[in-house]
C-alpha cells in the first residue's frame, strides 16, 4: 500500500458546523484545537478530528494526572515491565511472570449496568492476555450509591450479573473484591475490575511495531457502531442531557472473548506475532496509533478491509467504534497463513487491514481515498499535559477521644456487622465462578484476607486483593492514599504472601476543580509514599476522572489492586481454621483511632474525624513478624484489622472458623474504643496455647507491640459484658444483602 | 487409564478435567477437538467438560450436541466406553439424547457457585465403586442451568432403574427429586452438575472427586 | 362471573445495530449444520400472559408501561405489544 | 439478480407441564409493581431470520427440521414456525 498526500474530507454532514465547533463538541478545548491547527498547518477533517479527540481525551492521554503519576515508584527487583504497556509484569521466579492490571468501567456501568460491567471485565482481560498471559484470576471493586437510592438495587443486580456473566463464561475465577455503598456514589457508581494472568517471563508481548513493511492484522469480532466516543464520554461529567449524548452501548460477547484468548495465545505460541495490542477504548484509533507511534514508524490502513457488522459505516465510525473482543496484531513477515489457520479454527473474523512503514504518519484509506493523513508524533508527544491548579484539600481534624460518643458495645457490634459495607456479600459472590481452572486455594467465601490461586503445576501461589477506604481518603487524601496501599500490603501479608507490586485505579471527580485536583495530588502523594516505604511498586493502573453528576463529585476512591507471591502454598493461612483452646494475640498498637470509623458512621451517623494514621515503619515491622509466624507454622489463624476494628475482625474470625472467642480489653482505653478503633498495622493471630509465650518473646525482640486479647472457646463471641452467639452473629451478617436485593430491606 | 477430554469452543474446564485425571489416577489424557469425527482408539473414558460451549447461547449444550465429535461419542458409548459429562457436559449429554431429561434455568434464576454436599445414591456403578461406605461427599458446583427436569414417566423410570447416582442434600436449584447426577440404563454414561474436576485434592477444599476417577480405573482393571 | 382475561403478547428484541450475540451464535450453528441460506438471525423474547380487563386499548397502554418499567431494557431493547 | 429472502419466524416456548421459572419471576415482579391483574406469564424465545428460497411451504419444512435438530429441545419445548 502507498500513502497518498491529498486528503479528501468525508461527505459533509447536513447542517455544517465549523471544525472549531465540532472540536468543542468532541470534548477538545479551544487551546487544544489551536495546537492541532498549528501542528497540521491546516484544518483537520472529521476523521482526523475524531482521532485527535480520542487520543487527547483524559481517558487516553492522562492529561490531568500524568504529571503526578510520575511520583509512583515503578521499579523494583521483581518488576519486568512497569506502567506504559497494556499491563504490568512482575517476576515470580522460575522463569515465570505475573501480568496484571485494574481498570474502570464506571460510566458505561451506570448507563447499562449489565453490559457496562461485563465489557469492563472483558476489557481488562484483553489487556492481560494481549501481553501473552493466560488470565487466571479476576477481582472487582464496586461502589454503589446508598441502598435507599432509587437506582441502587437495579445497578447492583445488573453489575453483579454482568461481572459473573462475563467472567464465568470465559472461565476465569473471580476470587476477591470489595463492595461499598455510600450516598456519594448515587450519581456515579464505580466498577473497577482487575485481571491477573500468568506467562513465561521470556515470552512477553509488547505493542510497539518493530519494523516497516509488516502486515497489520485485525482479528476477533466485527466492527459495529458500538460505544462511539466512549473514551471521550469517560472524560466528561454527567449532566441532565447525558441521556442524549449517550453512545450506543457496547455489548459484550464472552464467548467471543474466550475464543479470542485461545486464538491469541495460540498465535503467540506459533511465533508469528511481532507486536500486538487489544482494541480498547477508542478501538482501532488508539491501537493503531500506539503500535506505530511506539515503534517510531508509520502505518497505513485500508478501512474497506475491516470486518464490519453494519452497513455503510463511515471511516469516522470505524475508527471510533468500541466494539468489543477485537485485536490488532503485527505479524512477522510471511506469517499471515499461520494467522488465518488459527483464526479459522477458532471461528474468528480476521483480515490484513494495513501495513507498517517508515513515514511516521497514520494514513487511512476508505473507498479508495485518503480520509486521514496525520503525523503520529503530535498525537502522543503533543498530547496536552496539564499541571492543573490545586489546593490543599480540606482535612478532618483529629477527634479527641473525649468527643467520641459512647454506645453499648453489643448494640454497636450488631449495627456494624449488619451494615451494608460490612454485611456478607455472599449474595453477590455466589454468582461468580470462583473455582474454574481448579487452582483456587482461597476466595471470597473461605475466610482469607486475599484470594489465592496456584501457579498451575507448581507449589507456588499468587495472592490477590483490592482495597480502598474512601471515607478515609475523603477525610484526608494523603493518609487515605497511604492507607489503601498499606491495607492491600497487609491483606497479602495476612495470608502469608510476599507482597510484590500493585496496580491502581484512581477514581475522582472533575480535575478542573482545584479542590478535586488537590484530592488527586495528595492521594497520589500518600500512595507513592506507602509504595516506596513498603517496596511495593506500581506496575500498572488506570485513572477515571469526572465522576460527577450535576457538580457533585464521588468520594475520592483510589483503589489499589495488589499481588503477592507464596513460594509454597502449603504455608498459606486464613482466619478460618482457629480451633478451640488457641490463644488470640493482637499484633500492633491500639492508640484508639476513632476518627472516620465505621463505629461513628453506622452507630451515630457521623462522618467526622481524622482517619487513622498510617505509620509505615510499624506497618513493615508488624507485617514482617506476622509473615515469619506464618512461615514457621506458629500462626494458626491470621486476620488483619480494618473496617470495624478489633471486635469486627474477631467476629469475622469466629464466624469463618466456627468457634467462639472470648476477648478482653487489656488496655486503658474504654471498651467501645478498644473494640472499634481502626488503628492501622494490626493483626489478630491465633496460636496454640503452648506457643503463645514464645511468640510474645519474638515480638518483643522485634519491638513489635503484642498482647493477649483472648482465647477460642465455646460458641459465642464474648467481650466486656457482651455475649452474642455465633448463630445470631451469622444471621446479622448474612441477612442484609439478600433481604435488600429481594426488596425486603 | 486412557482418557479423552473433548474440547468445544467455549469449554473452560477441559484443562481441569485433564489435570484431575492426571493428578488423581495418573491417567493418560488426550484432548479432542469438537471437529474430529473419530476418537482415539482404546479409550477407557471420554470426558465432556464443563464450560459454556458456544457461549451457552440458545440453550446450554444445544449446539455442542450437534458437533461432529458427538457422533463418535455416541458410537463409543454404544460400545460400552465410559462417558462422563460434568456440568455443561451433562447438559450436552441430555441435549444429545444420551441421557434422559433436561437441565432448566436454576429456580433462583441466578448462576450459583458454591460447595455442595451430595449423597451417593448408587454405589454400584463403575463411577462410584471406590466411594466405599461414604454416604455423602462434598464438591463445588457452578452453573446457571442445573435444574434437572424430566417428565413424570421418565422420572419414574430413572428412579425405578436406580439411575440417580448423586442427590443434593440441600437442593440449590429446583432439581426434581434433588437430582445432581444420573447414569444411563447401560451404566456407562454419567452426567452430573457438581464438579469432581474441582475436588481432586485437599488444597482445593475437597478431594471427594478423586474416588470417581479411581473407580473408573478399577473398572478398567476389573 | 369474571370476564375472561385478555391475552397479552410482548415481544422484546434488541435494537437494530446492537450486537446480538445469541443470534450470531445460532446463525453460525445453523450454517455448520448445512443451512447456509440463513442470515441475519436475531433472537428476541416473547412474553405471553393473561391480563385482567376488557378494553384492549387500555391494556396496550398498561403493557407499554410494563415494558418501560420492567420487561424491556430500553437502553438496548425495543418492544412491541399486542392484545387479543 | 437474487430474489429477496423469505422472512422466517420461529417461536420456541416451554411445554405446559414444564415450570417456567423465568415467567414466574416476571409475574412476581409485575405484581410487586402493582400489576395484580397479570397471570400465567410464560417467557419464550422468538427467532427471526432471512432464509434463501422462494417457496414458503418448503421453507416451513426446513424450519421444522431446524427446530427438531437445534432450535428447540423437544423434551421441554414446543415451537411454531412462520414464513412471510
Ligand atoms: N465485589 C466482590 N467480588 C468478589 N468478592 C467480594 C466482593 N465484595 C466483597 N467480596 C469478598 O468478601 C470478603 C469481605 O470483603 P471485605 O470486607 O472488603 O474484605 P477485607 O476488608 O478483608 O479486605 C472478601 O473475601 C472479599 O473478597
Ligand atoms: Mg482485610
Amino acid at each position: 500500500m502507498r500513502a497518498m498526500t491529498t486528503v479528501t474530507a468525508p461527505a459533509p454532514q447536513k447542517p455544517e458546523k465549523s471544525m472549531a465547533q465540532k472540536a468543542a463538541d468532541y470534548g477538545l478545548k479551544a487551546d487544544e484545537y489551536a495546537v492541532i491547527l498549528d501542528r497540521l498547518g491546516r484544518e483537520p477533517n472529521d476523521v482526523e478530528l475524531g482521532v485527535f479527540s480520542v487520543m487527547w481525551s483524559e481517558h487516553c492521554s492522562y492529561k490531568s494526572s500524568r504529571l503526578h503519576l510520575r511520583k509512583f515508584p515503578v521499579t523494583g527487583p521483581r518488576v519486568i515491565c512497569g506502567p506504559g504497556e497494556n499491563a504490568g509484569v512482575i517476576d515470580i521466579d522460575d522463569g515465570q511472570a505475573c501480568i496484571f492490571k485494574m481498570e474502570s468501567h464506571n460510566h458505561p456501568s451506570f448507563i447499562e449496568p449489565y453490559q457496562g460491567a461485563a465489557t469492563g471485565v472483558g476489557g481488562i482481560m484483553r489487556d492481560v492476555f494481549t501481553m501473552g498471559a493466560r488470565p487466571v484470576a479476576l477481582l472487582n471493586a464496586l461502589r454503589f450509591g446508598e441502598p435507599g437510592h432509587l437506582k441502587t438495587r437495579r445497578l447492583v443486580e445488573g453489575v453483579v450479573s454482568g461481572i459473573g456473566g462475563y467472567g464465568n463464561c470465559v472461565g476465569v475465577p473471580t476470587v476477591a473484591g470489595e463492595t461499598n455503598f455510600h450516598s456519594g456514589y448515587n450519581g456515579n457508581i464505580l466498577v473497577n475490575a482487575m485481571c491477573v494472568g500468568l506467562a513465561d517471563a521470556d515470552k512477553i508481548f509488547y505493542s510497539a511495531a518493530p519494523e516497516p513493511g509488516l502486515p497489520v492484522v485485525y482479528f476477533g469480532s466485527k466492527t459495529g457502531r458500538d460505544g462511539i466516543h466512549g473514551a471521550t464520554m469517560a472524560s466528561v461529567e454527567f449532566s441532565e442531557d447525558s441521556e442524549e449524548k449517550r453512545p450506543t452501548v457496547q455489548v459484550g460477547d464472552p464467548f467471543a472473548e474466550k475464543l479470542l484468548i485461545e486464538a491469541t495465545l495460540e498465535l503467540m505460541a506459533s511465533g508469528a506475532v511481532a507486536a500486538i495490542q487489544d482494541m480498547g477504548a477508542a478501538g482501532l484509533t488508539s491501537s493503531s496509533v500506539e503500535m506505530a507511534g511506539k515503534g517510531g514508524l508509520g502505518i497505513i490502513l485500508d478501512l474497506d478491509k475491516v470486518p464490519q457488522r453494519e452497513t455503510h459505516m463511515t471511516a469516522y465510525e470505524m475508527m471510533l467504534s468500541e466494539s468489543q473482543e477485537r485485536m490488532l496484531a503485527i505479524l512477522k513477515p510471511g506469517r499471515e497463513e499461520d494467522g488465518y489457520r488459527i483464526f479459522k479454527k477458532w471461528g474468528l473474523d480476521a483480515a490484513v487491514i494495513g501495513e507498517t512503514n517508515t513515514t511516521g504518519r497514520i494514513v487511512l484509506m476508505h473507498h479508495g481515498e485518503v480520509v486521514c493523513d496525520l503525523p503520529l508524533s503530535p498525537l502522543s508527544d503533543d498530547a496536552p499535559l496539564y499541571d492543573r491548579p490545586w489546593v490543599e484539600p480540606a482535612q478532618e481534624p483529629v477527634l479527641p477521644l473525649a468527643d467520641v460518643p459512647v454506645a453499648n458495645v453489643g448494640d454497636a457490634l450488631i449495627r456494624i456487622m449488619a451494615c451494608p459495607d460490612m454485611a456478607s456479600k455472599r449474595w453477590l459472590w455466589e454468582q461468580y465462578d470462583r473455582h474454574v481452572m481448579a487452582d483456587t486455594l482461597s476466595d471470597s467465601s473461605t475466610g482469607h484476607d486475599a484470594g489465592m490461586v496456584r501457579v498451575h503445576g507448581t507449589r507456588k501461589a499468587l495472592a490477590v486483593t483490592s482495597d480502598c477506604t474512601p471515607r478515609y481518603v475523603k477525610a484526608n487524601p494523603y493518609e487515605g492514599g497511604k492507607q489503601a496501599v498499606a491495607e492491600a500490603w497487609r491483606n497479602l501479608t495476612a495470608v502469608g504472601a510476599e507482597p510484590i507490586a500493585i496496580t491502581d485505579n484512581l477514581n475522582f471527580g472533575n480535575p478542573e476543580k482545584p479542590e478535586i485536583m488537590g484530592q488527586i495530588v495528595r492521594a497520589i502523594d500518600g500512595m507513592a509514599e506507602a509504595c516506596r516505604e513498603l517496596a511495593f511498586p506500581v506496575v500498572s493502573g488506570n485513572v477515571s476522572l469526572y465522576n460527577e453528576t450535576n457538580g457533585i463529585a464521588i468520594p475520592p476512591t483510589p483503589t489499589v489492586g495488589a499481588v503477592g507471591l507464596l513460594k509454597d502454598y502449603d504455608k498459606r493461612i486464613g482466619y478460618n481454621k482457629v480451633r478451640l483452646g488457641q490463644v488470640i494475640l493482637l499484633v500492633g498498637e491500639t492508640r484508639g483511632e476513632m476518627g472516620s470509623t465505621l463505629y461513628l458512621r453506622e452507630v451515630f451517623g457521623l462522618e467526622i474525624g481524622a482517619p487513622p494514621k498510617v505509620d509505615l515503619e510499624s506497618e513493615k515491622a508488624n507485617g514482617v513478624l506476622v509473615r515469619r509466624l506464618i512461615r514457621t507454622g506458629v500462626a494458626r489463624g491470621v486476620h488483619d484489622l480494618s473496617d470495624g476494628g478489633l471486635l469486627c475482625a474477631a467476629a469475622e474470625m469466629a464466624l469463618a472458623s466456627g468457634v467462639g472467642l472470648e476477648l478482653k480489653n487489656p488496655s486503658d482505653l474504654d471498651d467501645h474504643v478498644y473494640a472499634f478503633a481502626e488503628d492501622q498495622a494490626r493483626y489478630l493471630v491465633a496460636v496454640d496455647e503452648a506457643a503463645a509465650h514464645l511468640v510474645i518473646a519474638q515480638a518483643a525482640e522485634a519491638e513489635v507491640p503484642i498482647s493477649v486479647v483472648g482465647v477460642a472457646t465455646g460458641s459465642d463471641l464474648i467481650f466486656a459484658g457482651l455475649c452474642v452467639s455465633l448463630a445470631t452473629l451469622r444471621e446479622t451478617n448474612e441477612s442484609w444483602l439478600p433481604a435488600y436485593m429481594s426488596g425486603k430491606a | 487409564m486412557k482418557a479423552a477430554v473433548l474440547v468445544f469452543p467455549g469449554s473452560n474446564c477441559d484443562r481441569d478435567c485433564k489435570t484431575a485425571i492426571e493428578t488423581s489416577v495418573k491417567g493418560k489424557v488426550e484432548m479432542v477437538w469438537h471437529q474430529e469425527t473419530e476418537l482415539p482408539s482404546g479409550l477407557d473414558l471420554i470426558v465432556i467438560p464443563g464450560g459454556f460451549s458456544y457461549g451457552d447461547y440458545l440453550r446450554c449444550g444445544a449446539m455442542a450436541a450437534q458437533s461432529p465429535v458427538m457422533a463418535a461419542v455416541r458410537r463409543e458409548a454404544e460400545r460400552g466406553v465410559s462417558v462422563l459429562g460434568i456440568c455443561n457436559g451433562f447438559q450436552i449429554l441430555c441435549e444429545s439424547g444420551l441421557l434422559p431429561g433436561a437441565l432448566l434455568r436454576n429456580s433462583g434464576l441466578k448462576y450459583v457457585c458454591k460447595p455442595i454436599e451430595l449423597t451417593i445414591e448408587n454405589r454400584a456403578t463403575r463411577f462410584t465403586n471406590a466411594y466405599g461406605d461414604k454416604q455423602t461427599v462434598w464438591m463445588t458446583q457452578g452453573n446457571g442451568d442445573g435444574n434437572f427436569f424430566a417428565d413424570a414417566e421418565s422420572l419414574k423410570a430413572i428412579e425405578d432403574n436406580e439411575q440417580v447416582v448423586f442427590r443434593y442434600v440441600e437442593n440449590p436449584n429446583g432439581s426434581m427429586n434433588n437430582i445432581a447426577g444420573i447414569i444411563n440404563r447401560a451404566g456407562n454414561v454419567l452426567g452430573m452438575m457438581p464438579h469432581p474436576d474441582r475436588a481432586f485434592e485437599a488444597a482445593l477444599g475437597s478431594a471427594d472427586g478423586a474416588p470417581m476417577f479411581k473407580s473408573l480405573v478399577d473398572a478398567v482393571v476389573a | 362471573m369474571k370476564a375472561p382475561p385478555l391475552k397479552a403478547k410482548v415481544h422484546v428484541f434488541l435494537k437494530p445495530g446492537v450486537l446480538d450475540v445469541q443470534g450470531k451464535a445460532v446463525e453460525g450453528a445453523l450454517h455448520g449444520l448445512g443451512w447456509d441460506g440463513v442470515a441475519n438471525v436475531r433472537v428476541g423474547k416473547l412474553l405471553e400472559f393473561d391480563l385482567d380487563g376488557s378494553d384492549p386499548e387500555a391494556a396496550k397502554g398498561e403493557l407499554t408501561a410494563m415494558c418501560e418499567k420492567l420487561l424491556a431494557n430500553t437502553v438496548i431493547e425495543s418492544y412491541k405489544v399486542e392484545v387479543a
